[in-house]
């Protein structure tokens, strides 16, 4: 028994010896991890004090988890709780699969020219900021002048005000997501098509494979990895919806499906400088986003073998 | 109608020309085997027949039709490709069973296509593993097995046996063999092995540099070289090739070989009514050809001087690689069975009806009838 | 590489579906540049009455002038540049090889370590915490801390991870017999085999550093020392509080939103022309050759 | 103009101040008002908060966050800072000024015994001031305005009560008094959703007790909140109906802030409530592009119970304003310095800026120099470039606004000031103690959600004000809301009552 | 010392155990050649001394130093993979530079080799080419030019030249022959080509399902194969098994085949020593021991009943697949002059001396000496 440990010992040693330079590569990083994320993390002790930031993390007095059930007491921020996970919930049904289509569909895309072009253009409204979209977003919705109403009417439908629609909220917020973002996260997948081999499509062409059947049975599954790992991600994500996009777009009206917990923090919490409550909503968010990783990452190491770690 | 014409195809990558006008016409049924040294554009054929490579210049028909601008799925080929392209994310049964399922094949059939092929590549063992944990002869089987699952109208094989041990290389070479005899399926066959090329041909096809050198059944290329090319790329070890000057000696051509040591060559009849005096030849001599029998009478043997290098020993035969007037020679023969050296070899003995002689300047073979 | 005239009906059809489809899509993302173009070279008068939807109306420079006369302006340009290339520049400095560490099965504790970064996706200590610490570590109001401070992220050191384990073994196989040491491995092999990894990153790090203003606002105390987005809150706080009682907003020239119209497309256009310039790192078949598969 | 009067001290004394306003603006020392108070003072203050921060709020957290605080605490952030000053002050990060004030201040003293109410409004629970606090004067904030030149065009009178009104509207409605053919008008519109459910007045109801939209009022000294009166159902149910009829801007939740300028320019608002200043110079500013305008003030127009009122106002004190920190070093120096700026010569560097230079002394009276007037910047812009004007503790002073305020917002202001009885009573805020604010804290937010919630659903008519009245009610009380009231009705009677 | 010295070296990957054991050394200098069918894990040990797969079990020594915990690069050994594995990024003279590069040399050594390594590869117009437009024989060129500009202490080759036409072949085979002559480093070189394993090696390796079956120098295990595998493994074609019983026939014993007509072997008297009666056997004839030139008198050739299948012409010679009671035998043959058929052949010459006979239950060849 002792002799397999010393044995264990040795053969770290003898790794050691062998891959330092492996090492010394990491160092770098490992220290910035630890110096600017894990360092201040102790800071999460926010959570459980009623924190002021004058007396200071050490100074404030320890509350328990009084921040905790403050939040699950609160109705609104259960309700917001709830609508976060159903907006990204929906998101990762019908904004995740997006940016992967489009990648598949510019690979497709025979003109070099028209790739470059189209490309360049779909990445850009990543670049316009929200308050411009959601300027943009209201225009294009209004009851009045809005073109999607027009074309509404034109149709004989009654014109919709869209954004005061709680019914409503999570398409348009998630569909101009995905208009904004789509063309930007589609270039993940994009690198990752690029490591593909091109003699696989060569033998599926021979094989018979229609460029469909290889976009779905070669380029698919050869991206599968970054997608695995982009959707682990992504569940990781559930439980946060950002709050800018949604301030600029929601309305009391909206908040019974479009208050989230972002905006219950930002609303409640740092305008009112209630660092605690944000930290411990922040923390819970983590806590249920850790573990569901934590599952998605096992079920995928099974089933994939790609993993996040 | 032919099953698979060339017309003068041309193929070139920005201003290189790496093949030069081909024509070749392959009849239905037919088996032919392009070989040549590497780098000559086997490959590059084969894939502009596939439907993998534009064609720059002339015409392919498969079947009667022209097939330039048809897509390679809508040809009706198969391939086996030299650097195997297995499909990585797919395991072995999945890869032989691609070309069936996006043709939308039943599972059962697919299932027992899969199963026959795997049977007959040795790769039942391996159905279910990842390209990534095969060895590579293995991964080579998996190449020919998502070939011969789907029955097209065409096969090409791109180096199909090149990693496999002897062994299985000798039992899949009848293995395609044996399929073609059944399925009758037109296959064009690419290799650098002319034992494979000469044991599956009905047709050989000999490249060099891009162009087609000779066309014939493997027993006329052998027997017949159009070209010292031919003449050295076919057999193994290849044909020596002794460089010589044509002169007449008692009213006979004979080729003479210039060194420390001169050397004559009688020419058999028919070759020496092709030859001028003072012209450059070669004098093409088949190793297996060569024999250290030597002092056994007749008008239809000559012997020839020689020093012995090195004994290469391969069983019971051994290459010696000797000089004749200088120039290396390369000689296949028994191994004595009385214990004699093979390294004290003096003199070989030629029969002077298998010598080939070709013209140094064109390349072509003298047979008198020139 | 692939050729295309060597497609059947089907395929044709599908590609011409395909490109219509991206035809569209990429319309409709035109439409917010094209509108924040029109906007800035429109007057203020035109725009805050909203008469401004797609073309310009009462073409002006004005937004422009204003914009560009400023020379707080160029200082956050430059600033702004500064961030952005030695901030990537730093961030890939440090998270390639660590990445490259990472992705290395021999690597002791892998599991754990890759466990460690992903962790900090979630979990994050804050503002106050973060701001604490980089004022205990001297870097408030310091380029260098803006640009020290976010040299990595999780996901992108995910995604280097990733895509280096997915290069074929071989490579790093026949490196090492050639004797390469990890640094060699990495720079000779390694980093070229993924560009298009790299780039992608790279990009990531510009544009989210192109981007970025909360923690310089935090952080920083001059001035001098901010971004370019930084400038433009700074600017949308300014016109705001001009024109709560601006009597002029209606004659004037330019506002808020043509100025900001303005600024953001002065900030587009070096991101615009990135991506078109890397664009071809993308292209297919980096591994081509190397291996029998 | 040396003054020994107006000196602290002889060797001039340096004191530190964060001091970061408005997102964007700092103190500092190049404002010639400053240049100016530190020559008569001796005391120069010199900046530490950051230059670059576009929020104000996050700026001071952050300086509370370092504990490194510098002499002077000061500015005004989204939301305010009163609370603030008065938490960190019962924390210990400012001083107590109450008897500092006593000993030094003589100004200050006599501001505070002048106006009980301001000094009530900023007290802390434990019964202490610690922060001086910009004073607003002036009462009058926001007024009615009506398209009169629609009004005539119609054959309209001034409409004087809530059925005038609701003629009114309708007619701009229907009559196509801008005479383009088409019924793109707007009757009613406003650039903060709560303004559309401002004509909730009309029925008694009223938005805020204070100058804060869905603040607590005090009706018999009582806290109740607007939102939960009788009054308000009734206000909310007509407002929906009035929504339904296309009265009130079917957009006016997702308008934003450029509603005047488009429906105005566009010829197409009839009539909203806004600010007297910013607002009357639409008719100046569009006499060109749409001819015969005149957007105007009116008085609001009589409610349900023949009252008038106006819901809006000025607010007496600003949650705004200056601290000393524990780590002063020269608290005396600094209250004096205080002192200074509520002096007659004080208030007016502070509201007018230096003499000669932006204003000169007209019958004992500072009036703009013309090059101010006739600046195409706004008069408050050119101020707070010099330093003046910005939200130190100070008092404004309404004269010098009202020198640059147009004539017709002038007019109106008049008109709303000769009105008897237009102005209703401020709820000026309680400070709760730490125990009171954590049950403040807890409940709150969430009920202000839920009640702007439910405001917007009503007005859209997605729910039945009638039907959903009495839920709506338990559910305000399941939120929290008799809690609320409960502690702040504690402190209110606390600070107010024991007058 | 031995210059790599393998220790009861064992592979698993998980479960699977893919190298059993295996002991082998290789004295300084040395040629060795690994050979076995596809799959035996030539591969895999290969990779083991070369440091790039985990020893499971057992150890590994260079040079004297055990390296199992040895970086590769610390192994001071060079390679030749058997999928190239060259760097798609770099050009023909840059993947051959790579390795010296790396070390550092200067500009002009590395020049110098890299051009020396293109001549003798005939690379030397690809020298500014990708990999990517490389035919897939160039490629392998230049695979085995990466190797051989470094001086290692040992060279490892993984099928350095099975993508390559017969004529570069022997070429290139002569060349490494040479290399390592004039070089003299120790060399394990993996092959399926047992041309290559018996004209390069000083000692083969002949593994089988993870197991080395024999050891010895090419003659050695040519002339004296210690099992039925190793028999059947070398020489191409490979040795004909024919399944018999041992019957004493005669006083002395003969391998009896069953069938429809069935065929006595007689054995030689050393082989007949170890027979017992009763014992099942396999009979081994190599196909180039047997002859067509039937009717020769002496006892040390004997004669059997034949019927020809099919005839494979490899140009002077040519194999038959024949049948010897019921079982399949190829013989491989001279192609007859006097131009008679070779379907008809009747009958097959037998030296006696060169039969092999194995057990069938262990596979151990019976000489005697049991
Ligand atoms: N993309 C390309 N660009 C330029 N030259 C190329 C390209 N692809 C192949 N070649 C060249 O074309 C010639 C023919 O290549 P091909 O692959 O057809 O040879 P091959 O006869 O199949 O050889 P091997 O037996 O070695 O596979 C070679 O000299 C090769 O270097
Ligand atoms: N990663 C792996 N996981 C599981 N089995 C593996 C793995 N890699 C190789 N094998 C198996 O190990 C055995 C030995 O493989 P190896 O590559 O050494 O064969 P080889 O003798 O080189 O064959 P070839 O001549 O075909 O290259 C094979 O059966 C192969 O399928
Ligand atoms: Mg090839
Ligand atoms: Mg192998």
């Amino acid at each position: 028994m002792g002799s397999k440990i010393a044995q264990h010992i040795k053969d770290l040693a003898e790794d050691l010896r062998r891959d330092w330079q492996l090492y010394v590569l990491l160092l770098p990083m490992l220290v910035w991890f630890l110096l600017f994320l894990y360092k201040p993390m102790e800071g999460l002790q926010i959570a459980f004090k009623d924190f002021s930031p004058f007396r200071g993390v050490a100074g404030s007095p320890w509350v328990g988890f009084e921040n905790f059930r403050t939040l699950l007491n609160d109705q609104i921020f259960i309700r917001a709780f709830i609508n976060t996970i159903t907006i990204s919930g929906l998101g990762l049904i019908f904004a995740f699969p997006v940016p992967i289509i489009l990648a598949l569909m510019f690979n497709e895309l025979q003109s070099e020219v028209g790739r470059r072009f189209s490309q360049t253009v779909v990445y850009l409204p990543h670049f316009i900021s929200v308050v411009i979209v959601a300027g943009i977003v209201i225009n294009l919705l209004s009851p009045t002048t809005g073109v999607v109403n027009l074309v509404l009417s034109s149709l004989g439908f009654d014109p919709i005000y869209f954004l005061t629609q709680p019914e409503w909220f999570r398409t348009v917020f998630i569909g101009s997501n995905v208009w904004k973002e789509a063309g930007f996260e589609s270039i993940v997948y994009l690198a990752a098509i690029a490591g593909i081999s091109p003699t696989l499509y060569e033998s599926a062409r021979v094989d018979g494979a229609s460029r469909w059947q290889m976009m779905w049975r070669i380029t698919l599954p050869c991206i599968l990895p970054t997608i695995i790992i982009m959707l682990i991600i992504r569940i990781g994500n559930l439980v946060e919806v950002g709050f800018e996009y949604i301030i600029l777009l929601y309305q009391p009206a909206t908040y019974r499906t479009a208050d989230v917990v972002s905006t219950y923090v930002y609303r409640t919490g740092l305008q009112g400088t209630q660092y605690d409550l944000a930290t411990a909503a922040g923390l819970f968010n983590a806590v249920i986003a850790f573990a569901l990783v934590f599952t998605a990452n096992r079920i995928s190491r099974k089933v994939s073998s790609t993993s996040l770690w | 109608m032919s099953a698979v014409e060339l017309n003068d195809v041309v193929k070139r990558y920005g201003a290189l020309e790496v093949v030069h006008s081909i024509k070749l016409s392959v009849s239905p049924g037919e088996f032919v085997v392009l070989v040549g040294p590497s780098g000559c554009g086997k490959s590059t054929t084969l894939r502009m027949v596939a439907g993998l490579e534009d064609i720059s210049d002339g015409t392919i028909s498969i079947g009667g039709r022209v097939v330039n601008r048809v897509a390679p799925k809508d040809r009706d080929v198969a391939m086996v490709f030299q650097n195997y392209a297995l499909y990585p994310h797919l395991n072995v049964a999945e890869n032989i069973a691609f070309g069936l399922r996006v043709r939308g094949e039943k599972n059962d059939v697919v299932e027992a296509a899969v199963n026959e092929a795997a049977a007959i590549l040795d790769l039942m063992p391996y159905l279910k593993r990842k390209p990534a944990d095969l060895s590579g002869g293995q991964r080579q089987r998996v190449a020919m097995g998502r070939a011969i699952v789907r029955k097209p109208q065409v096969f090409l094989f791109d180096e199909p046996l090149s990693n496999l041990d002897a062994k299985l290389r000798t039992q899949m070479r009848a293995e395609i063999k044996r399929l073609h005899k059944r399925m009758d399926v037109t296959s064009i066959y690419v290799t650098h092995d002319q034992v494979e090329a000469m044991t599956l041909a009905d047709r050989i096809v000999v490249m060099n540099g891009g162009r087609v050198e000779q066309v014939g059944s493997p027993m006329e290329l052998f027997l017949n070289p159009a070209n010292a090319f031919v003449a050295s790329f076919l057999g193994s070890p290849p044909m020596n090739l002794v460089a010589a000057r044509v002169e007449a000696a008692n009213g006979a051509a004979v080729a003479c070989v210039d060194g420390n040591v001169p050397v004559q060559f009688r020419m058999p009849a028919a070759i020496a009514a092709g030859m001028r005096a003072g012209q450059k030849v070669l004098v093409g001599l088949r190793p297996e050809h060569l024999d250290i029998e030597v002092g056994r009478p007749g008008a239809d043997t000559q012997e020839i001087a020689t020093a012995v290098d090195l004994v290469e020993p391969l069983g019971s035969e051994a290459l010696l690689h000797c000089r004749i007037g200088g120039q290396p020679v390369v000689a296949k023969v028994d191994t004595p069975v009385d214990g004699r050296s093979l390294s004290d070899v003096a003199r070989l003995a030629i029969p002077t009806a298998r010598l080939h002689v070709f013209d140094v300047e064109t390349g072509k073979a003298i047979n008198g009838q020139a | 590489m692939a050729t295309f005239s060597l497609y059947s009906r089907g395929d044709r059809i599908f590609g011409y579906a395909n490109a219509a489809l991206i035809g569209l899509f990429v319309l409709s993302t035109l439409y917010p540049f094209i509108y924040l173009l029109a906007v800035s070279i429109s007057s203020g008068a035109a725009v805050t009455s909203g008469q401004v939807i797609l073309f310009p109306k009462d073409l002006t420079l004005a937004a422009y002038e204003f914009v560009l006369s400023d020379r707080l302006f160029w200082i956050a340009y430059g600033n702004t540049f500064i961030y952005t290339f030695g901030g990537t520049a730093v961030s890939l400095a440090i998270m390639i090889p660590g990445a490259y560490a990472l992705s290395r099965a021999r690597l002791r504790g892998r599991k754990f370590l890759n466990l460690m970064v992903a962790f900090t996706l979630w979990f994050n200590a804050g503002m106050i915490p973060f701001f604490l610490n980089m004022r205990d570590l001297g870097l408030l109001d310091s380029r260098f801390g803006l640009i020290i401070g976010f040299a990595c992220n999780a996901f992108n050191v995910i995604l280097l991870r990733n895509f280096f384990e997915s290069v074929p073994k071989s490579f790093e196989e026949a490196a090492k017999m050639d004797g390469a040491s990890e640094w060699q491995l990495l720079w000779k092999v390694f980093i070229p085999l993924s560009k298009p990894a790299i780039i992608t990153v790279g990009l990531f790090c510009i544009v989210s550093r192109w981007n970025s203003y909360f923690w310089a606002m935090v952080l920083l105390r001059g001035e001098e020392k901010i971004p370019l987005q930084l400038y433009l809150k700074r600017i949308i706080v300014d016109l705001t509080a001009n024109d709560e009682f601006a009597s002029s907003l209606l004659s004037s020239r330019y506002s808020f939103e043509t100025v900001t119209a303005a600024i953001m497309i002065a900030s587009i256009i070096p991101v615009l022309l990135i991506y078109p310039s890397i664009q071809k790192y993308f292209n297919k078949g980096i591994t081509l050759g190397g291996v029998k598969e | 103009a040396e003054d020994a009067s107006t000196k602290i001290v002889d060797d001039p004394l340096e004191l530190t101040i964060h001091f970061h306003f408005r997102d964007k603006y700092v103190y500092t020392e190049n404002w010639p008002v400053e240049k100016k108070a530190a020559e008569w003072t001796g005391i120069h203050v010199k900046n530490v908060a950051s230059l670059a921060t576009s929020n104000s709020r996050d700026a001071f957290n952050l300086l509370m966050a370092s504990g490194d605080l510098p002499d002077i605490v000061g500015g005004d952030v989204t939301g305010g800072l009163k609370d603030d000053f008065i938490r960190y002050g019962m924390e210990g990060a400012f001083l107590p000024l109450d008897d500092l004030i006593a000993e030094n201040a003589p100004n200050l003293k006599k501001f505070f015994d002048d106006h009980p109410v301001v000094r009530r409004a900023i007290s802390a629970p434990d019964g202490h001031i610690y922060f001086i606090p910009y004073v607003p004067e002036g009462e009058y904030s926001r007024a009615w305005f009506i398209r009169r030149d629609w009004l005539e065009k119609l054959g309209l009178k001034e409409p004087q009560n809530v059925d005038e009104l609701y003629t009114v509207l309708k007619a701009f409605r229907e009559k196509d008094p801008n005479g383009n053919g088409k019924k793109d008008e707007v009757p009613y519109f406003a650039r903060e959703p709560i303004e559309a459910v401002r004509l909730i007045n009309m029925w008694d109801a009223r938005v805020s007790g204070s100058e804060r939209y869905g603040d607590f009022m005090v009706e018999d000294g009582k806290i109740v909140h607007p939102w939960t009166t009788a009054n308000y159902k009734t206000g909310i149910s007509k407002v929906a109906q009035w929504f339904g009829e296309g009265l009130i801007d079917t957009e006016v939740f997702t308008r934003g802030a450029r509603v005047r300028e488009y429906m105005l320019g566009n010829n197409i608002g009839g009539m909203t409530h806004d600010w007297f200043a910013s607002t009357s110079n639409y008719t100046e500013a569009l006499k060109d592009s749409v001819p015969g305008i005149n957007f105007a003030p009116m008085l609001p127009p009589k409610t349900v119970s023949g009252k008038r009122f106006e819901d809006s106002r000025r607010a007496t004190v600003q949650p705004a304003g200056w601290a000393i920190s524990y780590t002063n070093q020269h608290p005396a120096e600094t209250i004096k310095y205080f002192d200074f700026w509520f002096s007659e010569k004080g208030r007016i560097l502070s509201n007018w800026g230096v003499e000669g230079v932006n204003y000169d002394m007209k019958d004992g009276k500072p009036v703009y120099k013309d090059s101010v007037l006739k600046n195409p910047k706004p008069v408050n812009a050119q101020m707070w470039e010099i330093g003046a004007g910005v939200p130190r503790g100070y008092w404004a002073s309404y004269p010098s606004e009202q020198q640059w305020t147009n004539k017709m917002a002038l007019d109106g202001i008049a008109m709303y000031e000769t009105e008897p009885g237009l102005l209703q009573p401020e709820f000026t805020g309680v400070s709760m103690s730490a125990e009171e604010r954590a049950v403040y804290d807890k409940y709150w937010p969430s009920l202000l959600t839920y009640m702007t919630e439910m405001q917007q659903t009503f007005v859209l008519g997605a729910q039945n004000v009638d039907a959903s009245w009495d839920a709506y009610q338990a559910r305000l009380e399941q939120l929290g809301l008799p809690e609320v009231i409960k502690v702040m009705q504690t402190a209110y009677d606390r600070q107010y009552a024991k007058n």
